[in-house]
């Protein structure tokens, strides 16, 4: 019995809520990836594209629920989402066309597109809290719980609960997917092959047929896409706060760094690696302990480190994970 | 002066150098042949110290200097080129020759700010030093030039002529004739044996020219699939059934076709 | 004359959604006070507004500077947060002598600080809360707390006085840890704070930043049922993000019982905005204070009016509610004696803060539900 | 070969930008239209071609090199005298200031080189000519990118050629040897199924014997009615199999006659064939 | 080929002194045209200008390590947090009855830290065990730890409320700046022995998490300089306004210059900063520019421009990259210093990466990065930017909506004025890249 609930206690503070952040920080680093394999350059402007995203999937969200429309027992966002990811995508394209296309033409120093996208990061900061204001949002309707903690402890009779939610497995499920999903687009299909020719050597693309323009508009569609989804996603389970996506960035470009930049693999493994490593490094074992071991009463927590240095240690991990994997987690074959 | 004692390099489960020994004397144009893919560019960076060797020895002079990095390698008097020529595009040429002696004093910071006079003094130095290399080489016209502008050639020269800006003891050439017009190829052939027997210079030579090959190199060392196949003049070489076999080949098969 | 006021807040930055509300509150003063036509012969008041971002000390800084140097204010309603109005009190206020009135920077520092007589708060210091927060928590009888804050001055300055009263009440403090602001994920802190348990969760944090989050990622893990929410957390955003989830939580946050209140809340709907929104009310009384004081000295010059904000705010003299400043102006003019109570129950005590008084709320079917003061 | 990754600045950091295979040509460049041929022009002609890089100097000077139906010509010329530029200009990388290029009767001066490739030109640049990252099967795949046939045949074809990389078809192609690279990037081409085919030093690193295969293999492909069009530096072997042969020097025509004359040629021998 | 290098040569001698001398008359305009662009007021233009100072010479760090040898320092932010200890420690006065309470359990804590390392690092070369070497890391953390925590908790038992912590020497203040740009340079030590040399990612992770450690110990570590609690009133080099306005010599001096005393006092203290500041800007560049023109500088190029074969050339690349690393950080650490000296604060929470990494960073690509006088020019005028976007941006946006009809809708962009901040910032900095796509003065 003590087993079992020492395990409870794991999975509801450390995996299932370790196991989501990573999804949520993977969905978001493979957008990043992507850009940076294809598009060559650290797209800074990430977060505030899934701010938009997000923004405008929440706009459509309540001019469905205005309607009535809803999704059963998901989200009804998950309805909208399909029409954010067009207008983000929209809005994407627009940028490349005013911003990032006039460098591509000049073959300007890709460090100049990174800080073009810093430029556009701030003026699509400013976009989104124009469009939806500074203002936090919850837009989760549906059932929000598969099992909550009440129900479980009911049904085990255990003293400890189990809590999953909805849109924890939705996100989980949704980057493994996304990541198989892209995997499968960029090795087994002619345009993802194109993409990655393109990527690999963009003379030679252009001297085998394959229309650069084309393969440009296919990233940044993907990215749209991908930063949407990964958007609304963070959004349905935390809440929505323009402010939040800035700040989530820093995390996303960690685990995209980590996972091997430019490699889809790379950014769902650092994703998770990023988050297990803030939240399994500061937890403080005392209650699993203390069911593991009966009769030992410990007096302090069995913390390692204070909460306050999680994103401390996380990096720590990430060194000494590039120190024994030199190459990354994940090197050779990337986008 | 190197010896390589049985020396391993494997990619994943791929064995590039399987097991080669072989010796490079003192004061030899030594050739390396051998098909493409049979490790002759990975033996050479191993030694160079640019990929480290899944096992084996590295001798220099009788020392162990397996795994040792590059530029140590190079105050030691090993110097070396690259199959693709490795210039510093954005400085000029005679700059790319400057930079190369070691211990000079205004690359410490600290003396860039003190002790200018001397900098001056080792400066003009270097300028006629480097001069002189120029016009060795047949490219003084070139001083000024942005070294990335030079064609393919002229940046092969300029490979070779960083060889000669210090007293090295062995130089590694890799492939410096691929994509080198035929004409310019006999000078650099020219400018390679001046060196060894003027400046008793040791070379190592990978080329695929058997021209180039049987003027200068003397042994000659045939290297497939990682081990070496064979050792000798390059007379002997070429007449070698194996050697023919492997990597010379017999010449066209469709000569009938030819102007047709 | 036109009088200027300069509004120094932090419209961008991790706090950006307080402070529209903050600034309407202000802004309400001064346009009551200018419609009455009764300040300094008919002077009126407008105000300017300087962003300074609640957590750039340099930014604020030159906000501020920017406010005195070129819009030539002679009073400034912020800054915000208590570093950043530290930084630009001690740089620039004091150096041009202007008056600061802060609704909202609530650092226990803030109380001892060299300020010339310059810098004043209509919101109490946190030194002061705790000790309420934690008289609330033993009158209900709750003897064992974790506590989570705010990473900065304010949570941490409350936290600890919170820990240090609580303690000396008897209670026990399980655990006293920090989070950090705008954290994309808060599991770690709540893993960590369940681990510690208790039989609730302070959150010495702000609602619409990780206050709100830490709340969310305990909830859904349901490492805690019941939560305590000081200033920082009072808010119509916890009505709206957790609803019934909380359905017992209390805190407490500064503000006065009575007619003051609910005068300011009435005149705010009005205005067309949130009077609920924090420290709102508090910017009306710090720009209802700096008008007082001008009227009382007769004069806009920082320099002289500085001396009066404790005289108008205390008794004696005539108590004054929001919507009275055209009253209180017409008294002075007679050379009567206000005592302004505004809409936070006004008391100047030390070095000119607010005495605080503190409204204890509760979660009662998803709302929040006043059921005492103190 | 230089690395220009950063246009020759610092910041060689693959963290914030992705140094790897960048491009050198505008690919947002559209085509302009399509203009008449001549009468009598060959099949493929680049003539009188005056241009350079950018807003640099000109390295062409009225340069003219042209390729019959089922023949193979041949460029040779010292180090920088323009050979590959002459090839890239025929392919459209970069702007000719004068001078026009047609093919198949018809002027194509003004079409992007991905429209070229489409109206089919195949061509293996002397550097960067594989995608290093791509296996070596996926490399031929993005060969026959704009065919929409079936492409089984030609791929057993260019493995049957290059034996050596056949086996590694599943490794990644910039694991490779210099002389492995140089037969991929030949078999990419070939993929193309072009009608003509433009190669700059196919040859260059390949050992003697792979050369000799590539060769044979040129001679059958232009026999079989593919013109193809190369600059060599192997030039007595070149010349032997040329129905056509330029001299370059200094972005100007210095000789032009068949591969024999040249050959025969004293001087030409001397200065520009090795002896 | 000749011509054209000629024009491009002329054009770019006089563009740095006329860009300058555009931004001359920005700050000139700032000081003395009160409009809705600008403020009028001497003081602003100086209060700008002298932060702008401050980030000229971060910038100038920045630039050392990326613009001169391709270093991607995303940990700015750490560095400057360094720095800006170094007032809190060297320039405070004591705080009476720290010391005693662990002060030098404290010290011997930390030398048995720095031991446990060395003893690690020794025992690994020795004996290559990595029991023994955990062996020794374990004792020395639990002995660190044992003398550590108490000392810890005495300190910040003292005093709490006002103090706390354990309080600095009392040593004039400009002696901090350069103990400032020691503390960065001794971080920078340890990042680069890790992380120099392997991949080029190791330094992005590793400054991108040192920055977010330095600055979690900053915040949470209260002994060191009160964490968020804040260190206020650091001590000046200068004269304080208050004085300067008590003293009648100057307020005459100021009225014989047609300025109030208040107005003047504040004129006088931004300028003598200013010129502190000017000083070792000036020469911090002059240094650089020495060395940059030396066999040092064409090393270092050589080195950037191709790592591979300047190793082969007998550079040991490592060791160069770790030198301007580390001097790269030392400046970030004086510049650092500088601005809590400015601030005269302290505060933690102020330091996150928008802020003092990115900015800095847009700083140098806009300024021209390997260019020393790009990059000072390319901080202050981004920093004259972003305090004048916070004005500019609503105006901008006001225009723009005006013609529009009263509604909510009207009401709602309205209320969103302030955001238009960042759009503005943005839309200039979109602007300055495409005009100027090589930086505001590329590197020659
Ligand atoms: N990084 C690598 N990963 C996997 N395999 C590699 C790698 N580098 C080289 N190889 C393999 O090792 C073998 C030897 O390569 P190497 O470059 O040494 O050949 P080489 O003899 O120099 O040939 P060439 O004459 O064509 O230059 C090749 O088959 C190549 O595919
Ligand atoms: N991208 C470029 N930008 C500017 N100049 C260039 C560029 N590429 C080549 N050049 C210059 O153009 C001239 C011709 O170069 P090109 O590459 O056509 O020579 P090549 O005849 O092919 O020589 P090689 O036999 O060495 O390949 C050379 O002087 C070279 O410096
Ligand atoms: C806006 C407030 C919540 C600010 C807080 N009281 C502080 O002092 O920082
Ligand atoms: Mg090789
Ligand atoms: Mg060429």
């Amino acid at each position: 019995m003590d087993i079992a609930n020492a395990l409870v206690v794991f999975l509801n503070f450390v995996f299932i809520p370790a196991a989501a952040y990573g999804a949520q920080l993977a969905l978001g680093a493979l957008g990043v990836t992507l850009v940076y394999g294809i598009l060559r350059f650290s797209n800074f402007a990430h977060g505030d594209t899934m701010a938009f995203g997000t923004g405008t999937v929440i706009l459509l969200t309540w001019g469905l629920q205005a309607m009535g429309i809803s999704a059963g027992p998901l989200p009804t966002a998950l309805i909208a989402l399909p029409f954010g990811i067009a207008l983000t995508a929209l809005l994407v394209l627009g940028t490349d066309r005013a911003v990032y296309r006039f460098y591509r033409k000049q073959k300007a120093a890709p460090i100049i597109l990174v800080m073009a996208s810093v430029g556009v990061m701030f003026v699509m900061n400013g976009l989104t809290r124009v469009l939806i204001g500074v203002d936090e949002y919850r837009f989760d309707d549906g059932a929000r719980f598969i099992m909550d903690v009440r129900t479980f402890r009911e049904m085990t009779g255990l003293p400890e609960g189990l809590a999953l939610r909805s849109t924890q497995a939705l996100t989980v499920g949704v980057a493994l997917v996304v990541m198989v999903a892209l995997f499968w687009f960029l090795n087994r299909t002619k345009s993802g092959k194109a993409m990655r020719a393109y990527s690999d050597n963009e003379d030679l693309a252009l001297l085998s047929g394959i229309d650069p323009e084309r393969v440009v508009r296919l990233t940044w569609i993907i990215a749209a896409g991908l930063a949407t989804i990964a958007g609304t996603l963070y959004g349905l389970d935390k809440s929505f706060k323009a402010f939040n996506y800035f700040q989530i960035l820093l995390p996303i470009f960690a685990a995209a760094i980590v996972g091997g930049l430019g490699n889809p693999l790379g950014a769902i493994a650092g994703g998770f690696l990023v988050a297990f490593s803030e939240v399994a490094v500061t937890y403080p074992w005392v209650r699993v302990v203390g069911y593991l071991v009966p009769g030992y009463e410990p007096s302090g927590l069995m913390q390692l480190l204070g909460t306050e240095y999680k994103f401390a240690v996380s990096f720590v991990i990430l060194i000494v994970v590039l120190l024994f994997r030199p190459t990354g987690l994940f090197r050779g074959k990337s986008v | 002066m190197i010896r390589v004692e049985d020396l391993h390099r494997h990619f994943g489960g791929f064995r590039a150098v399987d097991g080669a020994s072989l010796t490079i004397e003192t004061g030899s144009i030594t050739g390396l042949i051998g098909p493409n893919g049979a490790g002759k560019s990975t033996l050479f960076n191993v030694i160079a110290g640019v990929l480290p060797p899944t096992s084996g020895r590295v001798f220099m002079d009788g020392e162990d200097i397996t795994g040792l990095p590059p530029h140590t390698l190079f105050h030691k008097g090993l110097l070396r080129t690259f199959q693709m020529a490795h210039e510093f595009s954005s400085m000029t040429v005679r700059e790319n020759l400057m930079m190369v002696p070691g211990a000079q004093a205004g690359e410490t910071i600290w003396k860039t700010w003190f002790q200018r006079g001397r900098i001056e003094r080792e400066e003009a130095e270097l300028r006629r030093k480097a001069d002189e290399v120029l016009d060795f080489l047949t490219i003084r016209h070139l001083t000024h030039e942005k070294a990335g502008n030079l064609s393919g050639g002229q940046k092969k020269l300029l490979e070779l002529g960083r060889t000669m800006m210090v007293d090295a003891k062995i130089v590694f050439l890799d492939e410096v004739g691929a994509g080198v017009n035929r004409t310019l190829l006999m000078t650099i052939a020219d400018a390679i044996l001046r060196l060894n027997r003027e400046r008793g210079y040791t070379f190592c030579v990978i080329e695929h020219d058997m021209d180039f090959i049987g003027k200068l190199c003397d042994p000659v060392i045939v290297m497939a699939e990682g081990k070496v196949l064979a050792t000798g003049s390059a007379q002997d070489i070429m007449k070698n059934e194996a050697v023919i076999e492997a990597y010379l080949g017999t010449g066209l098969k469709n000569k009938d076709m030819v102007g047709a | 004359e036109e009088i200027k006021l300069g509004i120094s807040l932090g419209f961008t930055g991790p706090l950006e959604s307080m402070a529209p509300d903050m600034q309407q509150g202000a802004e309400l003063a001064m346009k009551e006070v200018s419609d009455s036509g009764l300040l300094l012969d008919g002077s009126t008041v407008t105000a300017v507004t300087g962003d300074s971002t609640c957590i750039d000390a340099a930014a604020a800084t030159a906000t501020v500077e920017r406010l005195i140097a070129s819009e030539g204010v002679k009073g400034i309603i912020g800054g915000m947060c208590s570093g950043e109005t530290i930084a630009s009190l001690e740089n620039v206020a004091k150096a041009n002598g202007v008056v600061m009135i802060s609704p909202s920077a609530t650092s226990p520092a803030l109380s001892t600080i060299e300020d010339d007589g310059l810098f004043f708060r209509t919101s109490p210091s946190d030194a002061r809360q705790g000790q309420v927060m934690a008289d609330i928590l033993s009158d209900r009888g709750i003897t064992s707390v974790a506590v989570t804050y705010t990473n900065n001055d304010y949570g941490k300055g409350l936290a600890d006085s919170f820990q240090a009263a609580f303690e000396e009440a008897g209670g026990s403090v399980t655990v006293n840890s920090a989070h950090d602001d705008g954290k994309a994920d808060y599991s770690a802190e709540v893993a960590a704070l369940a681990a510690a348990g208790g039989e609730a969760l302070v959150v010495a944090g702000y609602v619409d930043q990780g206050g709100s989050g830490v709340v969310r990622a305990s909830l859904d893990t349901g490492a805690f049922e019941t939560f305590v929410f000081p200033d920082g957390m009072v808010g119509n955003a916890l009505e709206s993000n957790f609803g019934s989830e909380i359905e017992g939580s209390f805190g407490q946050n500064p503000a006065a019982e009575g007619p003051g209140r609910d005068a300011y809340l009435a005149m705010a709907e009005e205005a067309g905005f949130d009077g609920t929104g924090a420290f709102s009310a508090e910017a009306y009384d710090a720009a209802a204070l700096i008008l007082l004081a001008m009227a009382k000295s007769g004069s806009s010059d920082p320099a002289t009016y500085k001396d009066s904000i404790m005289d108008v705010s205390n008794a004696p003299g005539e108590e004054i509610l929001p919507g009275q400043l055209a009253r209180a102006l017409e008294i002075i003019a007679e050379g009567g004696d206000v005592d302004y109570v505004g809409a936070t129950a006004v008391e100047m005590v030390g070095g000119g803060e607010s005495a605080g008084s503190y409204r204890e709320v509760q979660i009662t079917d998803g709302k929040l539900e006043v059921v005492g003061y103190r | 070969m230089s690395d220009t990754t950063f246009g020759n600045r610092g910041n060689r950091d693959a963290s914030v930008v992705n140094p790897k295979g960048r491009g050198t040509i505008d690919g947002t460049r559209r085509s302009g239209p399509l203009g008449p041929g001549q009468a009598g022009d060959p099949f493929l002609i680049g003539e009188a071609m005056t241009g350079g890089y950018g807003k640099g100097a000109d390295i062409l000077h009225d340069c003219t090199i042209a390729v019959e139906q089922g023949q193979i010509a041949v460029i040779v010329g010292p180090n920088g005298a323009g050979k590959s530029t002459a090839m890239k200009a025929i392919f459209g990388m970069l702007n000719l200031r004068q001078g026009s290029v047609r093919l198949n009767g018809q002027d194509i001066t003004a079409l992007n080189p991905q429209d070229r490739v489409k109206a089919g030109m195949g061509f293996v640049p002397q550097v960067n000519n594989i995608f290093p990252s791509m296996t070596v099967e996926e490399n031929l795949e993005m060969g026959a990118y704009i065919r929409r046939d079936d492409i089984k045949a030609t791929m057993a074809q260019v493995y049957d050629l290059f034996p050596a990389v056949a086996a590694k078809r599943r490794q990644a192609a910039g694991e490779l040897s210099g002389g492995q690279r140089q037969q991929v990037a030949v078999g990419r081409a070939l993929m193309t199924q072009p009608k003509v085919l433009m190669l700059d030093e196919p040859t260059a690193g390949v050992s003697p014997i792979v050369m000799d295969e590539l060769f044979d293999r040129i001679i059958a492909i232009a026999r079989g009615g593919l013109p193809v069009l190369m600059v060599e530096q192997n030039a007595r072997q070149a010349m032997m199999i040329a129905d056509k042969a330029y001299v370059l020097v200094q972005g100007a025509n210095a000789h032009t006659g068949t591969g024999e004359e040249l050959m025969k040629n004293d001087e030409v021998r001397r200065t520009f064939l090795g002896g | 080929m000749a011509t054209n290098r000629q024009a491009a040569s002329s054009s770019s001698r006089w563009r740095a002194p006329v860009l300058f001398a555009v931004l001359a008359v920005l700050f000139v305009l700032e000081g003395t045209v009160r409009n809705s662009m600008f403020s009028g007021s001497w003081n602003t233009s100086l209060a700008i200008l002298n932060m702008g100072l401050i980030s000229a010479i971060t910038a100038l760090g920045v630039n050392m390590q990326w613009g001169y040898a391709g270093l991607f320092n995303v940990g700015v932010v750490g560095f400057l947090a360094m720095g800006a200890l170094a007032p809190v420690l060297v320039s405070l006065p004591p705080v009476e009855g720290a010391w005693a309470a662990g002060g030098t359990r404290l010290m011997g804590a930390l030398l048995v830290g720095l031991g446990t390392l060395a003893m690690a690092k020794l025992a690994w070369t020795r004996t290559r065990s990595g029991i023994a070497t955990t062996a020794v890391l374990i004792a020395g953390f639990v002995a660190y730890r044992w003398l550590f925590d108490p000392a810890v908790v005495a300190i910040e038992a003292n005093n709490p409320a006002r103090h706390g912590n354990i309080g600095g020497l009392g040593l004039p203040v400009l002696l901090s700046w350069a103990v400032g740009g020691l503390f960065a340079a001794a971080a920078a030590w340890a990042i680069g022995k890790v992380a120099l040399g392997l991949r080029s990612d190791y330094l992005a992770i590793a400054t991108l998490g040192i920055g977010e450690i330095i600055v979690a110990v900053m915040k949470n570590e209260n002994w060191l300089a009160r964490g968020v609690m804040n260190i206020t009133s650091i001590p000046r080099p200068v004269a304080q306004e208050v004085d300067l306005q008590n003293n009648p010599d100057f307020v005459e001096f100021a009225s014989s210059w047609g300025f109030a005393a208040a107005e003047a006092s504040g004129i006088w203290v931004k300028l003598s900063y200013m010129s502190l500041f000017l000083v070792v800007l000036l020469a911090i560049i002059l240094l650089a520019e020495l060395a940059l023109k030396s066999p040092w500088g064409r090393m270092m190029r050589a080195i950037r421009d191709n790592e591979t074969a300047a190793e082969a050339m007998g550079k040991d690349v490592t060791r160069r990259h770790l030198q301007v690393f580390i001097l790269g950080s030392a400046v970030i650490g004086v510049a650092g210093a500088m601005m809590v000296t400015l601030d005269g604060l302290l505060a933690p929470t102020s330091y996150n990466p928008l802020r003092y990494t990115f900015l800095i960073w847009v700083m140098v690509i806009v300024g021209g990065s390997g260019n020393n006088w790009g990059a000072v020019l390319g901080a202050v005028t981004i920093w004259f930017l972003w305090i004048k976007a916070e004005v500019w941006g609503p105006a901008l946006f006001a225009l723009l909506t005006a013609p529009l009809p009263d509604s909510a809708f009207k009401s709602h962009l309205l209320d969103s004025a302030p955001h238009m901040r960042f759009i503005a910032m943005g839309l200039v900095l979109l602007l300055v890249l495409r005009f100027a796509p090589r930086g505001l003065l590329p590197e020659k």
